[in-house]
């Protein structure tokens, strides 16, 4: 694996919550091509640790690198697409609208058009409807298009079946991968059981 | 360039999405300054004195109530964490944030103002201070008030908490700009204090986008 | 009895016995004096308060209008038919003022007696005819017609 | 008897038939109204004996009156139809709820208007903060309340029920507003006309002024139908029927 | 009752474990009132005279701001659905809530009057009637605003709407408990003003409860 | 089965959303010993089904009868516990306050001790955490635990497996199976695939 390939590397992560230690002296580096697991239990530390990897809290110890951006002099969080618990879509926008203010604060013009991108997240028809308006799994799934569109080389996904039907969770996991395959890189927690993981990360057990 | 007009594009649509809404501040800035009158006892002479320094008080509250949802709907939804892992530098965001409330809210503000100083029969040279002192301060109020909307934003109870927060740093807008129209009123000079109001106004759009970025940066780890 | 049913019913009948209170305190409410407002017999009688911005009304009494002095200087006696007092007040009165009229004054009672009135407001009645009926009834004095201005 | 009225209840309740009903009124009622707008506007203008005090400043009350009046009866109309709302979910008091309050407010406004007109020339001022007046605000701001608030709903049914508990909470307003002349000493008059004495006006001027109220009463009418109807159209938009009538019009 | 009981106890402890944000009204309150002399001119006859109505106006503003977040918390959260659902009669748990409201915020405005009365100069019978006034008024205030909150809490920016709803419902409470000490600030008679505030306050204990509950049904549909 | 075992039965349920039909004249009816998936893609009308059934959405048409309480003469909700997408939790309160205050609100005392539940949820030594210091699968186990401690009959559940880790999906599969053994029905949607599933209701295909 040459330095090249190296996306992220973060040494020493220590986090408490709480006098409670999550992790301590934690190192996880993720490289081209791979799809990274965290994994463990309920309040094992999963979304504090990839909140802490985006620059999103704070509240921690330890050194967090992006390699191949300083390398290329770029700002690393071009490198980064973050979708959390919440998809963060302005309930009276409609979904295409959302996308188009999404995609616009990456600075660079989105890889397709944006209603092709909700049609493959099988959203064809709710192009104009307020965000606000659709169901749970719609939502998520409006944010999902955004893997369609934005070329960021390092997804950060956290939970991002949730909510999803069965038929959108076999998509979803074909995504993952293909994206890996194509260069780029995935990190992501789940507590089903999906079949494309290349290295998983196990945090402690909490709950 | 394009993030900031993005976001400013997506706030003016959010605004016109909902512009029932719009009118609130202002329906706000009317009640409140026919208030007063029942509040106080309803003498014309009375009134016409302390109009100037009503109409202020009541803008200043209306741009305060309207910045508790400044941010706060952006971290209900998680639009705000999206906003800082974007790669376009945080107080451009920002800026293009408040523009667009200032646009929305403030501008309206200003607009409206006329009608209510004819209703406490403000007219001649104070009338026109007047409206010069809102056109220049309403926007410092909405600068000043983003970096206190964007401190509480983490936090759950927030509403009144801005109000505290950016109360002391309006005072000074308040007394020149109120200053200004009383002293029109009063036939003084009033060129000083609207020329302060001025720089106040360079001032706050100069450093409130940096003060915010960084307000949202902490409110966001929350 | 289901408790959630009796509690409920205890909710309609506090409820009730609330509403009775307010009734209750409203209409007594209504006998006091809200707006500061006196008659000319209040004042006479030295009921109004002294140097106390206080509202007076009353009929502006036939033939005691006095222009004069300088500017708009004007006083004229305001009464209520049990006593009467002298308005005195600098400005322009309203069109409809009038001898004979009702007005609603307000301003102050010194107290030596004389009041200064800030305003003057023309106090019109509910009715309403044609000048010359007016006058047919001024001269006839038809027993059934309802007399002019009676505040 | 019994059993057409409840007939023409029930006809009235569904929106289909409404609409099929209030389309034969609309003529008649603009008709109508015009017409007795016109004679009693001309009548009370030109022809009415100018008032033995006030002159000729005196007509104002040809708009002021009726204006005033609507606004409190338009007012009480939609609290009615709120507790219809409320109590027997009727789909149509929904709609009327939320047709009337856009006249409503403009009659309010027209009234404090004419008012404050007529304010300067017999009072000496155009405002004064008395009870009649103020209450008269108020009413103003309470129909601003109920068209904010029917408006942010986005849901045609949540809307209305939460306009009809606004409207309801309002509906105090209305008996303080018609009484504040008799509980309070206001420098509004009290009222010329009273249900159970002669009206303190003569003849000649308050028969244009009952002609030109009940023209602004069928007016009033009009209007609302028309935003009902319309209101009807849009909520039944997917229903068969609106489609078929759409078809009919191409 | 014991639903009662759990909700009062439940909305004790919240404001309790952010006790922090209990100030918050306060300084509100206090703020506001110490503007007005900055807006207008600082001259202390002017300011005895209005001052009864100043402290008035400024408690309702208090209220108001502190309205917003009454119900919608319990919204964003899920906990408005379990009031929903429960078996409870809900106008019992919307009375449970508010009274609770009316302890953390508006007994604290009450008991911090006298204060800005004396700031203000109003002592001798005005600040007794002023008291009263708003120990009467303030609760009327928290029952009748309770209603346009959960009238707006389906609605995504309802910060100002509540304003617009609650403001005009608000003017008799406010003409009569200004009005109050003004009059006794004249020397003139105030029992009935008083004697009104209390009416209005029996009414609102008495029907603001069901209003609630029924805005409440149609909030939580939204 | 005897009209005494219907605890709910709906009629001729229609529901529009954005002039779009979710379901048109549904009919829905659950005895004791039941549990109920409601399944469909997403968007297909689940949550608002259940929504409406507990009364919290009213804006719909149609009929919903609570059969057994009425033949009590008890009010229908005191047959019903509901968890929806949120858990209702206040973030300021521990875990053991929130559930004190939620179980009140039935009016009856909780069928074990707090803690107890809590433990049972897996919480044991996070009952004085606010919750808002909780983990997402956390708080779910919060709001799950009042399933220990309510004795309502009829469970609907929306989404009750999200963010759930492994362990605590088995073993909330079991207390669902348990619940209808033990004479209760349960109301649920889920993605997942649980086999504990009595009788299935298949609605629309939206998304
Ligand atoms: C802004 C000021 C005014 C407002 C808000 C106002 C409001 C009202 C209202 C609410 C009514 C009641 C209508 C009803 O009972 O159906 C009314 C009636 C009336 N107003 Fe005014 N008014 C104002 C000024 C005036 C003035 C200046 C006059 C003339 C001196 C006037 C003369 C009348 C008359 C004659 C009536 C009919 C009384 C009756 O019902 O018998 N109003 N006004
Ligand atoms: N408030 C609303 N206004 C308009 N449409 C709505 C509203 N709420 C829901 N809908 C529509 O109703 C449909 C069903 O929503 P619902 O949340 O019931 O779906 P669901 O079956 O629970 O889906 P999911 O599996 O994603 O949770 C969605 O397509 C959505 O567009
Ligand atoms: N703001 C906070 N303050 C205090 N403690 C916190 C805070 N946020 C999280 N924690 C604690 O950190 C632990 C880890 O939380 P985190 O959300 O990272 O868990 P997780 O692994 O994502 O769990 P889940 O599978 O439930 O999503 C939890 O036990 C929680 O108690
Ligand atoms: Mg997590
Ligand atoms: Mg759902």
């Amino acid at each position: 694996m040459s330095a090249n390939d190296l996306l992220l590397r973060a040494e020493g992560l220590t986090a408490l919550r709480d006098e409670r230690v999550l992790f301590r002296g934690l190192s996880v580096s993720v490289a081209a091509g791979e799809v990274l697991r965290v994994e463990g239990p309920n309040g094992a530390g999963k979304t504090t640790l990839l909140r802490i990897l985006c620059g999103l809290d704070q509240d921690c110890e330890g050194r967090i690198a992006w390699p191949r951006a300083e390398a290329a002099g770029r700002p690393w969080r071009e490198e980064l697409l973050w979708l959390g618990h919440l998809p963060g879509l302005k309930s009276t926008l409609t979904a295409e609208e959302n996308l188009a203010w999404l995609c616009a604060l990456r600075g660079r013009a989105p890889r397709r058009p944006l209603r092709e991108a909700l049609a493959m997240v099988g959203l064809a028809g709710f192009e104009d409807l307020p965000a606000g308006a659709l169901s749970a799994g719609q939502k998520r799934r409006v944010a999902l298009a955004r893997l369609h569109l934005e070329d960021a080389p390092l997804w950060v996904l956290d939970e991002p079946f949730t909510a999803i039907d069965r038929a959108g969770v076999e998509a979803l996991e074909q995504l993952l991968a293909a994206h890996a395959q194509a260069g780029g890189a995935v990190v992501f927690t789940t507590h089903h059981a999906p079949a494309i993981t290349s290295r998983s990360l196990l945090l402690g057990k909490a709950a | 360039m394009s993030a900031f007009a993005a976001l400013f594009r997506r706030d003016l649509a959010l605004a016109w999405r909902a512009r029932g809404d719009l009118v609130n501040p202002l329906g706000f800035f009317v009640i409140v300054v026919s208030l007063f009158p029942l509040g106080m006892s309803p003498d014309p002479a009375l009134l016409a004195r302390i109009g100037p320094g009503l109409v202020w008080v009541a803008a200043l509250l209306a741009v305060l109530l309207s910045l508790e949802n400044l941010f706060r709907s952006d971290r209900d939804d998680g639009a705000l964490e999206q906003l800082l892992v974007s790669s376009a530098p945080l107080p451009l965001l920002a800026l293009a944030r408040v523009l667009a409330h200032v646009i929305t809210v403030g501008v309206p503000l200003v607009l409206v103002s006329p009608l209510l100083a004819l209703m406490l029969n403000i007219d001649g040279e104070p009338f026109g201070v007047l409206l010069s002192s809102l056109a220049l301060g309403v926007p410092v109020l909405c600068m000043v008030g983003a970096i206190g909307a964007a401190l509480t934003t983490g936090i759950a109870r927030g509403g009144v908490l801005v109000a505290l927060i950016v109360l002391p740093l309006y005072i000074p807008v308040l007394v020149f700009g109120a200053g200004a129209a009383y002293a029109a009123g009063l036939g003084l000079p009033f060129a000083g204090q609207l020329a302060i109001l001025g720089a106040l106004l360079a001032l706050s759009v100069a450093l409130a986008p940096f003060a915010i970025a960084g307000a949202l940066r902490i409110s966001g780890s929350q | 009895m289901h408790p959630v049913r009796r509690t409920r019913l205890l909710l309609v009948l506090g409820a009730l016995a609330l509403v009775g209170v307010a009734v209750g305190l409203t209409t007594w409410a209504l006998r006091e004096n809200m707006n500061a407002f006196y008659s000319p017999a209040d004042v006479v009688d030295g009921k109004a308060p002294v140097d106390r911005r206080i509202r007076v009304g009353g009929l502006v009494v036939a033939g005691s209008v006095q222009r004069g002095g300088e500017g708009l200087h004007v006083s004229f006696d305001l009464t209520d038919g049990k006593g009467t007092f002298t308005v005195n007040y600098d400005g322009i009165l309203p069109d409809l003022f009038r001898e004979g009229q009702g007005i609603l004054a307000t301003g102050t009672l010194a107290a030596d007696g004389r009041f200064t009135a800030e305003e003057v407001l023309a106090k019109h009645d509910e009715n309403y005819m044609p000048p010359e009926i007016k006058e047919a009834m001024e001269k006839g004095g038809h027993p059934g017609a309802k007399a002019g201005a009676t505040p | 008897m019994w059993a057409y009225l409840e007939r023409l209840w029930h006809r009235l309740g569904s929106p289909r038939h409404f609409y099929d009903l209030a389309g034969w009124w609309l003529p008649w009622l603009a008709v109508s109204s015009l017409l007795l707008l016109g004679v009693g506007i001309t009548w009370g203008l030109l022809f009415a004996p100018p008032d033995y005090q006030q002159g000729h400043s005196f007509r104002i009350i040809y708009i002021h009156v009726p204006a005033a009046s609507l606004a409190l009866t338009g007012y009480f109309a939609m609290a009615v139809a709120g507790v219809v709302v409320l109590v027997w979910r009727m789909k149509m008091a929904e709609v009327v709820l939320q047709s009337i309050a856009v006249p409503g407010a403009v009659m309010c406004a027209l009234a404090l208007f004419t008012g404050a007109l007529w304010g300067k020339p017999t009072w000496g001022t155009y405002w004064f903060w008395d009870a009649r007046i103020t209450s008269m605000l108020i009413l103003l701001f309470l129909y601003l309340g109920v068209m904010a608030l029917g408006s942010a709903i986005a849901s045609p049914v949540l809307a209305a029920r939460a306009t009809a508990v606004l409207a309801i909470v309002g509906a105090v307003n209305i008996p303080i507003i018609k009484y504040s002349v008799e509980w309070w000493n206001t420098l509004h008059q009290p009222a010329t006309f009273k249900l159970t004495e002669k009206p303190a006006m003569a003849p000649e001027m308050y028969w244009p002024l009952l002609v030109c109220a009940l023209g602004f009463y069928l007016f009033f009418a009009f209007v609302v139908v028309l935003r009902v109807r319309n209101a009807v159209l849009e909520r039944e938009a997917g229903a068969r029927w609106v489609r078929e009538l759409a078809g009919e019009g191409r």
